[in-house]
């Protein structure tokens, strides 16, 4: 294992403490650990994520003016612990509720919610959207349903805004479902990576195999394959994202009226020739810019074959597994509201524009 | 040893004391392999979430003999130490499993069925997750029923916990020719096939670790 | 070799095709290859650049407004060809003279000075600044010098900023001279890295060894020791740079008045206590962005030792080896001048601020 | 080959042809083997640059009989093909070395010797390089003062060149234990003592093409 670090067992307090150290701007709060834009948030709802690190920039790289109020890092690959999620809450409630956004793995889906219930014993309104937008997995059924991918970037970005434009939570909650339902996202693996704390890669692949359909934490995918070329391999990315169907599965949320979790039926859209759509083609981390425009052009292709137009996009690192060589694209449909949000001013460690 | 007047004792809170404490000495010995238990088809991190989770439960050992209150605190240890799905689910399953203890000194054979039956019924309730799904449960739940079943023909409570700690060993195994549903493993599909459960393994683990607390402390 | 790419022999120019279609407001040209702000310059000094692709988003990810007008891509680590400059400073000559950003490498510096001697052949007045602040290398006689490291992303930052203020030719090339001998990097590498090219690593790296004082080309570094801590490996290169002396060393100049290149002698600034720095913290490529906090962490502490406070910092991917894990420091002092121009705006695909 | 009635015959413009034909040949043959010598001293890249230079120069090489021509269409290929140190400089060389012989269309054995001079002159000041700092200079001058003396005692041009070609080898061989000063490999220091000069072998393998072409084209 060969990482710039000190203290395997200490490598996230560590990071956050730079963290804190290069953005004065951004609170860091150690025990529980969360970071939050100082000052909290004033008469607005706030948005809050979090995760396991190991993403970065996700989470901390967006909290700040027009995207994340805070984010809540657990363990590398690791899902947060309620009491995290619980005080960062507190720390940024301003008096209008709090978004949740959580990428749907069963940890973090089960921590978010427990730090939901005790934020309503305090009084605080609390909405769960649980983003669920990765492609590689079919079924829901039989599984823990599809993961959350780089669509979480774009509900982030896009409900930060709207909570600086006024959005009230019930609007707020609205819309991140929508974005929700109009990403979808699908990624794949060169190599494996190595959390600091295992030290040894969290999987074998061959020098001619990939893996394709990987989620975000270094597990390996839906299926191996042999290595292919970038234009393939973004075919098959591409393909599976443009072409997948409206998706249907149960999501718990919260009923304010019941005051109770209920499980709704969900369906996510599918892309139509004439949709605009904002695009990332995100390096899973070791895979280097240059290659990420191999990929970007060949899904410019293929999203024009099937009349899908990329009206924005980000190329880069977005949403990571440590230093794993590999990519993932993530499309979502833009309609005007989610496309006047995408392009309002954004100020944060790793997203910035309008500022 | 040969003193056996005590081996029909109730079990007290010392000896569920003693049970986290050989848990926590089980995970840390077991931290590498519950890790690589969940390096195909995880993400290679279980091991060090319940050592990291059951270290902190040791340090924080409260040593009131109210073992309701001992397992409430374990829960909220768990909850805040473990992360993943296992901090959730475990913190479930000791928080129900204690509600009925609340000021109770120690745990008749009875006690011990209703312990692992409220504590499941959160961990089910909590993961929308059945048995055969591959998941801790798998463990748990056969060491429940062998508890049951062991209680009623009249075992004592150290040879019910040895028919549990058995039987979760065997459900244990059992989790490896099953298709992960719930939790990480199930992306895997097919791919989960033949490879053993890390929850249910560091399940047997503790309820193996239970089984040995009762009987050191009976003897 | 496990990359994102269609054909090794051509990895480049495919890369470059998706580059122009990510950023259409950057216009793409083949044979020769450069990339250039759409629609040229108008009335205002063009600044330009180029080097070997592989070190992405260098340069062409800092083409846009406010920064760089154009940029020259080698083949990977292997510097670009006169006929590029030549033809990119055509394209975007706006009348007022072009300022040329050169990395000091051999292959940079005698290529462009080709292209500034074939400009100039067609009365376009140029000039070139070398960029050498590698304090990895002591010695300027028994060597080619320092290399260009991170201080280029600064120079080319600040200079675009300043042509948007109509600086003319003149004050522009003294500004980035200056900046020049502000600024200082160094860099390590924890492993190597492949060019699609070759297919096998540059060099070898035992499990526990670095290379110190690299690069950007995958080349082995001044010294090879056994692996550090995050921490130690921070003191030694911000130790190296906040204690360099005052370099000096003669460096090749366009003199307009006598119409030749003349040498002159050029003398670093040495960092003082009470001085402002601008600071990157650079992946070499495959670290993660988590890890760079670290390194920052201890940078800005070793940096208050020396009374020397960080006011501006950039951490990320600026200056890359393909997928080399390591980092590289850059300090440039700032004064009142470099950083009212490192903050005004600027817009292109991998720095963007204030629109 | 038994013939030697030409053996004295002036090189021709198609001889310099044939020359830069096997130069394409052998850049392409030992391109791998250039690039490792690049490696642990330099960017190993020189291999693929020259072969991707070389074989621009022969997709463009003129049928012109002007050796001015040639050589000057050479040089210009070779900088906007090459890239890197070696793309400039060996233009360079091309550059200066065809100036006396535009043309002409043929080259007399002390006309060698003057292209020599003047593409090493050039290389010289473009680079601002001597001998002994481990460059493609140490393989170029040792084979020029080689010829030169071998046509001062009348050697034919066949011979001349053999002399130059073997001088080149130990010249570029002399590079080994040199300390480099210019280019990339003057970064290493020290280190880059023990490794053959690249842009030395490459300038090696062009003379021993020089050598070669006039050799069977005077048969
Ligand atoms: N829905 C669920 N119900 C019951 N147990 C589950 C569920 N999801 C996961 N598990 C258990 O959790 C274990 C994984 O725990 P751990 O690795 O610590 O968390 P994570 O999967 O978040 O990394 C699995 O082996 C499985 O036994
Ligand atoms: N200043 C110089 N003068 C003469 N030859 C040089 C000089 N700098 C470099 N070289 C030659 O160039 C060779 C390297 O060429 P190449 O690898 O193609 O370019 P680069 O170093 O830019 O990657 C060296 O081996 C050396 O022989
Ligand atoms: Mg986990
Ligand atoms: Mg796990
Ligand atoms: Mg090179
Ligand atoms: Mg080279």
């Amino acid at each position: 294992m060969k990482k710039l670090i000190n203290n395997a067992e200490d490598v996230t307090l560590e990071q956050l403490k730079g963290f804190g150290l290069a953005h004065p701007e951004i609170e860091v709060h150690f025990d529980p650990n969360y970071v939050a834009v100082a000052g909290g948030v004033q008469n607005r709802v706030a948005v809050v994520s979090g995760g396991g690190a190991g993403h970065e920039p996700l989470h901390g790289g967006y909290v700040g003016m027009g995207m994340l109020d805070a984010a809540c890092p657990g363990q590398t690959f690791t899902s947060p612990t309620p009491d995290q999620m619980y005080e960062a809450g507190k720390a940024v409630n301003g008096g209008k509720g709090i978004l949740q956004i959580i990428k749907n793995y069963t940890g973090d889906v089960l921590n978010f919610r427990m730090a939901a219930d005790l934020l309503r014993d305090e009084g605080i309104d609390v909405r769960n959207v649980v983003i669920d937008d990765d492609v590689a997995l079919k079924d829901s059924l039989y599984t823990a349903g599809r993961r959350g991918l780089g669509t979480t970037v774009i509900a982030e970005k896009v409900c930060g805004a709207a909570s600086q434009e006024g959005y009230d939570l019930d609007r707020l909650e609205a819309l991140c479902k929508k974005v929700n339902i109009h990403g979808k996202s699908m990624g794949m693996a060169l190599t494996p990576c190595t959390t600091p704390q295992n030290g040894t890669p969290s999987f074998e692949l061959a020098e001619d195999e990939m893996e394709i359909g990987i989620g975000i934490h270094g597990e390996p995918g839906t299926e191996r394959m042999p290595i292919k070329s970038a234009d393939e391999i973004t075919e098959i990315l591409a393909t599976r994202i443009l072409e997948d169907g409206a998706y249907t599965r149960e999501l718990t949320e919260w009923d304010s009226e019941k005051g109770d979790w209920v499980d709704v039926e969900v369906k996510d859209i599918t892309f139509q020739s004439g949709d605009e759509v904002i695009a990332i083609v995100n390096s899973m981390g070791a895979t280097p810019i240059s290659e990420l425009y191999t990929v970007y052009a060949k899904l410019a292709e293929v999203a024009e074959k099937h009349g899908v137009k990329i009206v924005r996009k980000l190329i880069g690192h977005y949403i990571t597994s440590l230093e794993m060589a590999g990519v993932s694209i993530t499309l979502v449909k833009a309609d005007e509201e989610i496309l006047r949000l995408y392009d309002a001013p954004v100020n944060t460690p790793a997203l910035r524009w309008g500022v | 040893m040969s003193d056996t007047t005590n081996s029909e004792a109730a079990v007290s809170a010392a000896a569920i004391r003693l049970w986290l404490q050989k848990s926590a000495e089980v995970l840390a010995e077991k931290r590498a392999y519950l890790t690589e238990l969940d390096s195909p088809i995880g993400d290679a991190d279980h091991g060090n979430n319940m050592d990291r989770g059951f270290k902190a439960v040791v340090a924080t050992l409260s040593d009131k003999e109210d073992v309701g209150a001992v397992l409430k605190a374990v829960a909220m240890t768990l909850i805040s130490k473990v992360g993943g799905a296992s901090g959730p689910l475990y913190g479930t399953f000791f928080l129900d499993a204690g509600k009925p203890f609340a000021g109770k000194a120690a745990l008749e054979p009875a006690d011990l069925v209703t312990m692992f039956e409220d504590g499941i019924a959160g961990v089910k309730k909590r993961g929308r997750a059945e048995p055969g799904m591959k998941t801790m449960l798998d463990a748990q739940i056969p060491a429940a029923e062998a508890l049951k079943a062991a209680v009623a023909e009249g075992k004592s409570a150290v040879e019910a916990l040895k028919a549990a700690a058995d039987a979760a060993e065997e459900g244990m195994k059992a989790t490896i020719p099953m298709q992960a549903q719930r939790g990480r493993a199930s992306y895997l599909g097919e791919r989960s096939i033949d490879h053993q459960d890390p929850g249910a393994t560091s399940s047997y683990l503790i309820i193996r670790a239970l089984a040995e607390a009762v009987a050191e402390t009976s003897q």
